[in-house]
């Protein structure tokens, strides 16, 4: 028995000697930022950046610029700090999803030409500027749904690629393997989206698309917001993300239904027994949804309420709430 | 015979328009002349609506050394510089657009008469490029960055390349055989300007009349050599190791050799700039293919509307379902009528429903056919399994810009994969990278 | 033009005639005159084995496809093609559900599991042989002798290969004596035991030289696997002769001609370049000598070129042809 | 001459005869793992050879030097996978010194060595075949060789197999155990060659 525990003992103590020897002589040294970055990970070694260790992760982090900062067990004060000491920019902005700006499916923009190639927009962009008789609209050979790496893009029946908000992480990969750059990143919060980006004058859209943006400003001329402008470039109009109320104004009067609208938000109500009639609902609403006489109750016309929010935001009592809430 | 590594046997097809003599396209209304008909920087239009303009005015001025200018076709008002489509992109392209007056009166001092021999090299350089001059192959190099090396590439081989090995044409052919000596003259007029004493006319054995007439009219100083019947023989590249046996290193130009490659027709339209004063607002073309009624050679003006070609050679056959700018092996398909006619223009091909390529494609089964046929010693079999999944990058390692988009590979594809396209689509998203790259620095 | 849109594509806009299906359909041309000698000698069990790999071969390839929603190819031939040469590598009097066996291996297992035609690394049907040999010893090793057509009497008589006869020999006897006679003239017309495709050389060098005037395949595999089994066991013939048998019976012998003219230069599982081909085809010549010498195994040809096609992406990643301008 | 031919065949029954991975099915792991890109297989064909013949030696001398003696031959594998841990370790210290572009590829898959079956298996089939210690370093460098070369041969098949059209059910580890099945088949041909 005793020997057994002396052998054992031995040869690890043989071995622990070598090694203890080793790691002095063939010692090397790592660079001082990758021990910094290597501090501040977590250490767990947990592979979920997709690298043997934290160590590995830090000198990928350190020797490649382009190394995603893809740690999932840091916080973000963490990060940022990681970011710092490597020197470059932290994306901070909130989660953003892919929106595809085209709605010119296959019924509604022809092709002009048949089209024999490989089963890729980029290729077929290649050959002749592409098939589509819009110059401007989705191929609908899926590359999107092909590069996705999260498989949130899928080509619908209608030859259009729809995204699944909950997969899309808004990594940009399909923003990038698009040949006409129609899909961009938007805020995951922002719905209104005009679904067009011909160049083209309304006559020849017309001849090329039955559903695409025409110029005819009616969207401008409706917001009540000013959040939708008309850049020079002769496309079609933009829609200010940050002044967007997602009122749907827009989406009712454009008359070739190319202004899409993810969720209509909730009417409002007011809480009776909060309100102090204030009348500051009555001024602020755009649609003259809200009546009521000062000092007294005010009152909400369904109808005419479009949930735009506004006086959710103005009312001082916090008296006015969405429909479905409590 | 003199040849090269690889190529194909595909079937000549110039029996259509081999005894067909060259026959000048009568005038139409309109013409549609495209700003940017050449490879290289933009030029900009100098005309405008509502001005007159005359045959063999200029209509646009090269910005930058490495750029062309165009000219009008024929005399008349312009209604305006348009967006027209360019037959090489398929996108619209500026274009000055001439409602002719029929009246086909030359601008002023042209056509003159003079010895170009008398002058001297950087005089004839600039006049060559003031005309306008292209390589008229159908690569639309402007012809006097050629013919201006840098100090430290002296050029001591000069090839006129009558070799269109490209099925289906004959245009060159036909201008070899009439009109022999407005080549060997250019030809002439380009060992003048680079100092040279000798000269070669490269002609595929197929074509062994044009060598007879050739040989009869060329000076003892232009020999002509006679080559193998092979695609693409008459690729710059290939075209220099057959007659020259020298390689042009991967990424490099003819000049990196000593060499310099000239079209015969480029070689004519240098003679009538420089004797003449002619700019090159006109080209021979052949009309062909089993979809036209009337194959044809016609020598037409630039700017011309395909249209106007199509009915002058009897319009098209029932079944015609694709028309192609240039040859079947590297032309480019057009979908629209209303293309002009360009000086890169070599031929106008039309193919039945019957000839043209079925739609679907099948895995590689690795035969190697492609790699047989490649004429610049690559794998085209890797390339187009990686192009089928986009993957540039590993392509970059197997030469993928080498690729001289010759076809030979994707002709003799057993499982008709287009290789040539996969191979464009991942060299444009390399480029694309680069690009990005480059911007980001 | 005059109806519907025109067809653009990219460039080239011709194309060789030579399909995928002609060229499967030139191979099965010639594999003809080696399969009708299989049946003037072995009979109607051999012509049996033939119709029934080639419909199952061609039946699972559908249904698989069909199973996995991809479209249907039977049309191009491969499938028939693999289920000949399946038929070929088998006994004659193989059991029905054999045959099956291997075409389900040979068309799932070696093809429609890679994704079909093309990419496949190992030669299908070989990989079919190879597993119904290992799996079913018995059936796969029992050999008649060959009878012509006319003779052909009710009973088959039970006899050897020539490659295993030798095998035997040495094995038990320490020399080739014990083999006993094996004449040259039979081995060469296909009057030998066997699988039924493999034991006629002159028809099998006929259908190979067809298919090598059609440049379908190039004569490199060929003729440098049959000359590497021709040097290497001629080397040890001059050696020992008593226990190595003659060159000229081991290439006329067992599956080398079947192998070196229609299996090892399968063109999905050989390498593109030519000098890639040599090796491939050195390769396939040495493990096969060295397998029919010494092995456990009287015959290696199949082993062989198996082996071979695990190695064609390393040979052809080797031997990547210089790119034109690179080379000075 | 006969000697020399004894450890050629001791060369070649291990390497292929009985083939390490594709025959007695040991190392399957890093077998599946490293054999990714033809480049990796190659620096951790080169690694396993190295660190196999090294610690056949080791644990021969070990094994009939103090286990045998001492009458502890019970502790064989607890002794023998502490030597080979401690060896894989003092290999990749020396590996992450001498060249690191291999240290960085062969990544998580060099300290797995240590559990690479293969490794105790040489060093324990080597006592149990007797051999001696000449012979037990020819068997594990044959052993190693022919891992190294299912390795690299198998890394270049399925280098193509990324480049294929696999139905999506057997993408990835399915159809590379079923190639390796196959390739197994093939080596098969290699059985009798050595007895």
């Amino acid at each position: 028995m005793l020997d057994a525990v002396f052998v054992i003992g031995g040869v690890g103590f043989l071995a622990a000697l070598v090694l203890g020897i080793a790691a002095v002589t063939f010692a090397v040294k790592p660079d001082p930022k990758e021990a910094e970055v290597l501090d501040l990970l977590p250490g767990a070694n947990c592979g979920a950046c997709g690298y043997a260790g934290c160590a590995a992760f830090a000198h990928a982090l350190v020797q490649d610029p382009d190394t995603p900062m893809a740690c999932t067990a840091v916080d973000a004060d963490t990060a940022q700090r990681i970011s710092s000491l490597l020197g470059r920019e932290l994306d901070v902005a909130g989660p953003m999803v892919a929106s595809v700006r085209c709605m010119g499916s296959k019924d509604s923009a022809g092709s002009r030409f048949s089209y024999v190639g490989p089963m890729d927009c980029r290729a077929a962009q290649l050959v002749a500027g592409g098939y589509k008789a819009c110059g401007y609209g989705c191929l609908g050979l899926g590359t999107c749904e092909a590069v996705c790496p999260f498989d949130a893009i899928h080509m619908g029946a209608d030859g259009l690629p729809e995204v699944v908000l909950e997969r899309c992480t808004g990594c940009g990969t399909c923003v990038d393997a698009c040949p006409r750059g129609i899909i961009r990143l938007v805020p995951k919060d922002a719905l209104v989206e005009l679904r067009c980006v011909s160049l083209d004058s309304p006559k020849v859209m017309k001849g090329a698309c039955d559903i695409g943006c025409i110029k005819c400003m009616l969207c401008v001329n409706v917001c009540p917001f000013d959040a939708i402008d008309v850049l020079d470039n002769g496309g079609p109009p933009v829609i200010d993300q940050d002044k967007c109320h997602r009122c749907s104004l827009c989406v009712d009067v454009c008359p070739r239904g190319v202004i899409d609208i993810y969720r209509v938000p909730q009417k409002v109500r007011i809480v009776e027994d909060r309100c102090i009639g204030c009348s500051i609902c009555d001024q602020v609403c755009p649609f003259d949804a809200i009546s009521g006489e000062p000092k007294g109750v005010y009152v909400v016309d369904l109808d005419r309420c479009r949930g735009c929010g506004l006086c959710v935001d103005k009312c001082p009592k916090d008296a006015i709430v969405r429909v479905g809430d409590a | 015979m003199l040849s090269f590594r690889g190529g194909i046997h595909p079937p000549g097809m110039k029996h259509l328009v081999r005894d067909r003599a060259i026959v000048d396209m009568p005038l139409v209304p309109l013409y549609r002349v495209l700003v940017q008909q050449h490879i290289g920087a933009p030029a900009k239009p100098l005309v405008k609506a509502g001005d007159t303009v005359k045959r063999g005015q200029m209509l646009s001025e090269p910005l930058g050394f490495v750029s062309a200018s165009v000219h009008a076709p024929t005399s008349g008002k312009v209604r305006g510089v348009e967006n027209c489509i360019n037959p090489v992109t398929g996108l619209g392209s500026p274009c000055v657009v001439i409602e002719a007056d029929g009246e086909d009166a030359w601008a002023e001092g042209i056509p003159f008469d003079v010895d170009p021999f008398s002058m001297d090299g950087s005089e004839l350089i600039s006049r060559i490029r003031s005309s306008g001059i292209v390589g008229m192959g159908g690569a639309t190099f402007p012809s006097h960055v050629k013919l201006s090396p840098p100090r430290d590439k002296p050029i001591d081989a000069f090839i006129v390349n009558g070799v269109e090995c490209e099925p289906y044409l004959g245009a060159d052919h036909r201008l070899m055989l009439e009109e022999p000596q407005r080549i060997v003259l250019g030809a002439r007029l380009v060992m003048h300007i680079l100092g040279l004493s000798v000269a070669v006319v490269a002609i595929e054995a197929n074509k062994l009349d044009a060598v007879e007439v050739m040989r009869k009219n060329a000076p003892g100083s232009i020999r002509v050599e006679v080559l193998d019947v092979k695609y693409p023989q008459g690729a710059e590249k290939q075209l220099i190791k057959a007659i020259l046996d020298r390689e042009v290193p991967p990424g490099g130009l003819p000049m990196d050799v000593g060499a310099l490659v000239h079209n015969a027709g480029t070689c004519a339209a240098i003679w009538d700039a420089c004797s003449r004063g002619i700019p090159l607002i006109e080209r021979v073309t052949s009309v062909t293919g089993s979809g036209i009624r009337e194959p044809k050679n016609i020598r037409v003006r630039v700017g011309t509307p395909l249209r106007d070609v199509i009915d002058f050679c009897g319009g098209l056959q029932e079944d015609a379902s694709k028309v192609i700018f240039g040859g079947p092996m590297m032309g480019i398909a057009q979908y629209s009528m209303d293309v002009p006619v360009t000086k890169g223009t070599s031929g106008i091909l039309v193919l039945r429903s019957r000839e043209v390529d079925r739609s679907s494609y099948t895995s590689c089964i690795s035969c190697g056919r492609c790699v047989d046929a490649c004429p610049m010693g690559l794998l085209p079999n890797v390339l187009s399994r990686l192009g089928e999944r986009s993957m540039w990058e590993d392509a970059l390692e197997y030469n993928l810009m080498d690729c001289i988009e010759c076809g030979s590979c994707a002709y003799v594809c057993p499982a008709y994969r287009p290789i040539v396209h996969f191979i464009k689509h991942m060299k444009a998203l390399a480029r694309e990278a680069s690009a990005k790259k480059r911007q980001a620095v | 033009m005059s109806d519907g849109l025109v067809v653009v594509s990219s460039s080239p806009h011709i194309h060789s005639p030579e399909d995928i299906g002609w060229i499967m359909r030139q191979v099965i041309y010639a594999l003809v005159p080696g399969a009708a000698v299989g049946v003037y000698f072995f009979g109607l069990p051999a012509f049996n084995v033939i119709w029934i790999s080639v419909v199952s071969c061609i039946g699972v390839e559908a249904l698989l496809q069909w199973l996995m929603g991809r479209a249907i190819t039977v049309k191009d031939g491969s499938a028939a093609l693999t289920g000949l040469l399946l038929a070929m590598n088998l006994p004659p009097t193989s059991p029905w559900w054999l045959v099956v066996i291997g075409a389900l291996v040979a068309i799932g297992l070696g093809k429609q599991v890679y994704g079909g035609l093309g990419n496949n690394p190992f030669n299908p049907a070989l990989t079919a042989r190879v597993f119904l040999l290992i799996s079913f010893p018995v059936q796969m090793t029992s050999w008649i002798v060959p009878r012509p057509f006319l003779l052909r009497s009710a009973d088959a008589v039970t006899g050897a290969t020539p490659l295993g006869a030798i095998k035997t020999a040495v094995f038990m006897h320490g020399n080739l004596a014990a083999a006993g006679k094996i004449s040259l003239m039979d081995l060469f017309m296909g009057n030998v035991g066997g699988s039924l495709g493999e034991i006629s050389a002159i028809a099998l060098i006929l259908g190979g030289t067809y298919l090598i005037y059609k440049k379908i395949i190039s004569w490199h595999i060929p003729v440098i696997y049959i000359g590497t089994v021709f040097v290497m066991t001629g080397i040890f013939w001059l050696i020992n002769p008593g226990v190595y048998a003659n060159p000229v019976l081991h290439i006329f012998s067992g599956g080398l001609m079947l192998g070196a003219f229609f299996m090892a230069t399968d063109l999905v599982t050989s390498p593109v370049t030519v000098f890639g081909k040599v090796i491939f085809a050195i390769g396939c010549g040495v493990i096969t000598v060295v397998i029919r010498l010494w092995g456990g195994y009287p015959e290696g040809v199949s082993f062989s070129i198996l082996i071979m096609n695990a190695f064609v992406p390393l040979i052809n990643r080797g031997t990547r042809p210089v790119v034109f301008g690179a080379g000075r | 001459m006969h000697i020399f031919l004894h450890y050629v065949l001791l060369v070649v029954g291990s390497a292929l005869v009985n083939n390490f991975v594709l025959h007695r099915f040991l190392g399957i792991c890093p077998f599946l793992g490293v054999s990714k890109s033809t480049d990796t297989a190659v620096g951790m064909g080169m690694a396993v050879i190295f660190v196999m013949t090294l610690a056949s030696f080791v644990v021969w001398l070990i094994n009939y030097y103090l286990l045998l003696p001492y009458g502890l031959v019970y502790l064989q594998t607890i002794v023998f996978i502490l030597v080979i841990a401690s060896l894989v370790q003092l290999v990749e210290m020396i590996i992450q010194r001498v060249s690191p572009p291999l240290y960085q590829a062969l990544g998580i898959y060099l300290p797995l060595i240590t559990t690479n079956c293969a490794v105790l298996g040489v060093a324990i089939l080597n006592i149990q075949l007797k051999y001696d210690l000449l012979e037990a370093c020819v068997f594990a460098l044959g052993a190693s060789v022919g891992f190294g070369l299912a390795l690299v041969i198998f890394s270049g098949m399925r280098e193509n197999l990324e480049l294929s059209d696999v139905p999506g059910a057997f993408k990835g580890t399915p159809i590379a155990l079923i190639t390796a099945g196959i390739l197994s088949l093939a080596f098969m041909g290699f059985s009798g060659l050595v007895k």
